[in-house]
């Protein structure tokens, strides 16, 4: 397939090699980014920016809620791409990077729920609450724990990436369905809650943290993501050599 | 540290949690990449020295 | 002795090694708690009075997840010949692989089961009667389940089966679990309960492995 | 091979008396007498349908004749015929997620081996260099190699072997016949049911052949 113009970055990612060589050239980089851009979010999160004037103190929980909110949809997002990526242009990496970020993305979304708890308690009184955001929250927790599952029961990676492909899709064009549904069933139980998850107003000194927050939580995202990726194409390469190594002493072993 | 107000301690609870879960998903992540690379050494360190020796 | 050690670490390398282990469990019993309230409604209170039943149900669910392929995916590979020439006789066979599969299932579901009664808004007294109540239970569901398992070992649709067989056969153990949970719930003493609680998984204990000893026998012959 | 020696070796003798067997409507064969003595080898053949594997079966105690007796004479009161013998099916009997040296460890504790006997056990069979691969990858001759190597890690005096030799190739079937000899020699006994030629002197018992 040979294209005129230097082939694309998608097309070049195509081949491990290639993709080994570039996640290696990126990774440290990535690394000091995220450490970096954590130690600023936390400082400006907790020495820079202001109590909130109706939760006090408690607002500085949403430095490491709302940015694990964002990331989880994030991530998903970057999981119905690369759901693409197999089913629609066969890219060989598009099943690797997607089983590698599951795990992550359901990583991000548990810390939103148990860190969205831990602010509601204060406000609420209960651990949990059925509020319309959590609630959409744990619908898209138990998606992700459906698509590491159905990754692990699959024991041939080529088959079985185009089914959770097909998963992938399916449970992102459900999302917003999902979204509404909750909202709706929301508001006919409780009365527009009193609470405001973030307040209406953030207040300028508080948005710098959060994007910064944000920020790191993405690079550690693409860390993570380059990491399990490099394993999986190890596991791979595993699997290929086990049957090497079963055909290689089936050929001499039957000789004799 | 600065006073963190009557509900501190749930603040510095969310915090732990969410370090709790990166960190089992940082450490989970690098384990099972150490993990893999040893196994493919092992199995490349065989191929290696399969044809040289005799069926051992 | 060696046998039963022997079929123990199979099957939990087994559950490790290839995906269906304990996550799946511990993911349906999630699932199951998550959605009753769409479809009972936010209203905390009604939820907290059912809640000892839902959780009680989610993990009979989940424990009759897992023990279709108890033996079925043994008798495919034609090891469960293998299990009745064994030393040991086979009723303590058994008895090990319905060990391995409560280690897997009932053991995890009755640690977990106190954060889900969280969402559940559980009373908070009730959460570690939850938990002990499950410890206790679930052994006797996994064990019914064991003389399902036996039973339709050989056949094709054996998982639909089961669930029917063993289903009536656990309400003594649904009854007595819930029961521990409401009474704590209200802050009433729950020993009774529980002792009958216990009471069944003994005798489960006893009777079970006899049972599906025979019951393989007769369904292979 | 490592003249594992097993209990029984030599005393071991099968006394099956008129044995009936009708299978739904069908009579596979009544009126079966069959006796075998430690160092023998009985190769058993007949047509598909003739009742070969059920007749397998019963031997092993997985199921029970219509009519007839099977008496283990040799064997102490206690003692259970199910502990002194191998069956070895069509299944393999392999767990295709572990490995051959995790599969034959569980037989060894189940069937009451030696786990160290494996790497000898597996290179008996010519599979010793596949030992920790998963059984996923491994060609059917590969893994009926790795499921006869369970005959060597718990030695028993009685082998009944339904079709050991299918997906064997011309080495692997010599391998059989040898194992079998030396099974022979040691003193244990072995029922094959098998139509290829194992290569060692066998009595042979043709199924089929009673009128029905």
């Amino acid at each position: 397939m040979e294209t005129a113009p230097k082939p694309s970055l998608w097309l070049r990612l195509a081949n491990p090699a290639a993709f080994n060589a570039l996640a290696n050239v990126l990774l440290w980089p990535l690394i000091v980014g995220t450490i970096a851009a954590f130690g600023y979010g936390l400082y400006g999160a907790f020495m820079t920016s202001p109590a909130d004037y109706q939760q006090g103190e408690t607002v500085r929980i949403m430095y490491i809620h709302v940015p694990a909110a964002w990331l989880s949809l994030f991530v998903y997002a970057g999981m119905a791409v690369s759901a693409l990526g197999t089913l629609v242009f066969r890219h060989p990496m598009a099943d690797v990077a997607q089983k590698a970020a599951a795990p992550v993305g359901a990583g991000f979304t548990l810390i939103c729920l148990l860190t969205g708890s831990f602010w509601g308690k204060p406000m609420w009184g209960t651990w949990w609450e059925w509020d319309a955001r959590l609630t959409s929250v744990l619908i898209l927790f138990l998606i992700y724990l459906g698509i590491i599952a159905l990754w692990r029961a699959i024991d041939e990676p080529q088959r079985g990436a185009r089914a959770v492909a097909i998963m992938t899709l399916v449970g992102a064009v459900n999302l917003p369905i999902i979204k509404f549904s909750v909202d709706w069933w929301y508001t006919l139980h409780q009365p527009a809650s009193v609470f405001r998850m973030g307040g209406p107003t953030i207040d300028r000194a508080m948005l710098t943290p959060l994007f910064v927050m944000g920020l790191a939580y993405l690079l550690l995202y693409l860390v993570l993501l380059i990491v399990r990726m490099k394993t999986e194409l190890m596991v791979r390469r595993i699997e290929r050599l086990q049957i090497v190594a079963a055909d290689k002493q089936a050929r001499q072993g039957g000789s004799r | 540290m600065i006073d963190l107000g009557p509900h501190a301690d749930y603040i510095v609870a969310s915090y732990a949690a969410a370090g709790l879960v990166l960190g089992l998903l940082i450490g989970a992540s690098v384990l099972a990449n150490l993990a893999a690379a040893r196994r493919l050494a092992a199995l490349e360190a065989r191929e290696a020295s399969k044809p040289a020796a005799a069926k051992q | 002795m060696s046998a039963i050690l022997a079929v123990i670490r199979r099957e939990l390398t087994l559950a490790r090694r290839i995906g269906a282990g304990v996550e799946l469990g511990i993911v349906f019993f999630l699932i199951l708690i998550s959605v009753v309230p769409f479809a009972i409604g936010a209203d905390q209170k009604l939820i907290g009075r059912i809640a000892p039943a839902l959780l009680w149900l989610a993990a009979l669910l989940a424990t009759l997840l897992g023990l279709d392929r108890l033996l079925q995916a043994d008798e495919e590979d034609g090891i469960v010949d293998h299990l009745q020439l064994a030393e040991t006789p086979l009723m303590l066979v058994l008895a090990a692989k319905a060990l391995a599969h409560w280690l897997v299932t009932g053991l995890p579901l009755s640690l977990v089961a106190p954060l889900l009664g969280l969402m559940l808004a559980i009373e908070p007294q009730a959460m570690l009667p939850l938990s002990i109540s499950l410890l206790i239970g679930t052994p006797a569901l996994t064990l019914i389940g064991l003389i399902g398992a036996s039973l339709t070992v050989s056949l094709k649709r054996g998982g639909l089966l089961l669930s029917v067989l063993v289903l009536p056969l656990s309400i003594p153990t649904l009854i007595f679990g819930a029961t521990v949970v409401k009474e704590a719930a209200a802050g009433r003493a729950y020993s009774t309960p529980l002792m009958l609680l216990a009471g069944v998984s003994l005798i489960m204990l006893v009777v079970a492995p006899l049972a599906a000893a025979g019951a393989l026998r007769f369904a292979r012959n | 091979m490592n003249g594992t020696s097993f209990p029984h070796a030599g005393e071991m003798r099968l006394e099956a008396r008129n044995l009936m067997i009708r299978r739904g409507y069908r009579l596979l064969f009544e009126g079966l007498d069959l006796d075998l003595a430690a160092g023998e080898v009985l190769q058993l053949t007949g047509p598909n349908g003739s009742g070969k594997s059920t007749l397998m079966r019963i031997l092993a105690g997985f199921s029970q004749a219509d009519a007839g007796t099977i008496r283990w004479p040799g064997l102490e009161e206690d003692d259970e015929p199910a502990n002194a013998l191998h069956y070895h099916g069509h299944r393999e009997g392999l767990r295709e997620a572990l490995t051959p040296a995790e599969n034959l460890a569980f037989a060894a504790g189940l069937l009451g081996g030696d786990a160290g006997s494996i790497p000898d056990a597996l290179d008996a069979l010519d599979v010793g260099p596949l030992a920790d691969l998963p059984v996923q990858v491994l060609s059917a001759g590969q893994r009926r190699r790795v499921a006869l190597a369970r005959l060597l890690v718990a030695p028993r005096p009685v082998w009944l072997l339904d079709e050991p030799l299918a997906a064997l190739d011309t080495a692997g079937q010599a391998l059989v016949g040898r194992l079998l000899a030396e099974h022979a020699a040691a003193g244990g006994m072995a029922i094959v049911a098998t139509h290829q030629p194992l290569g060692i002197d066998v009595r042979h018992l043709a199924l089929g052949g009673i009128p029905s």
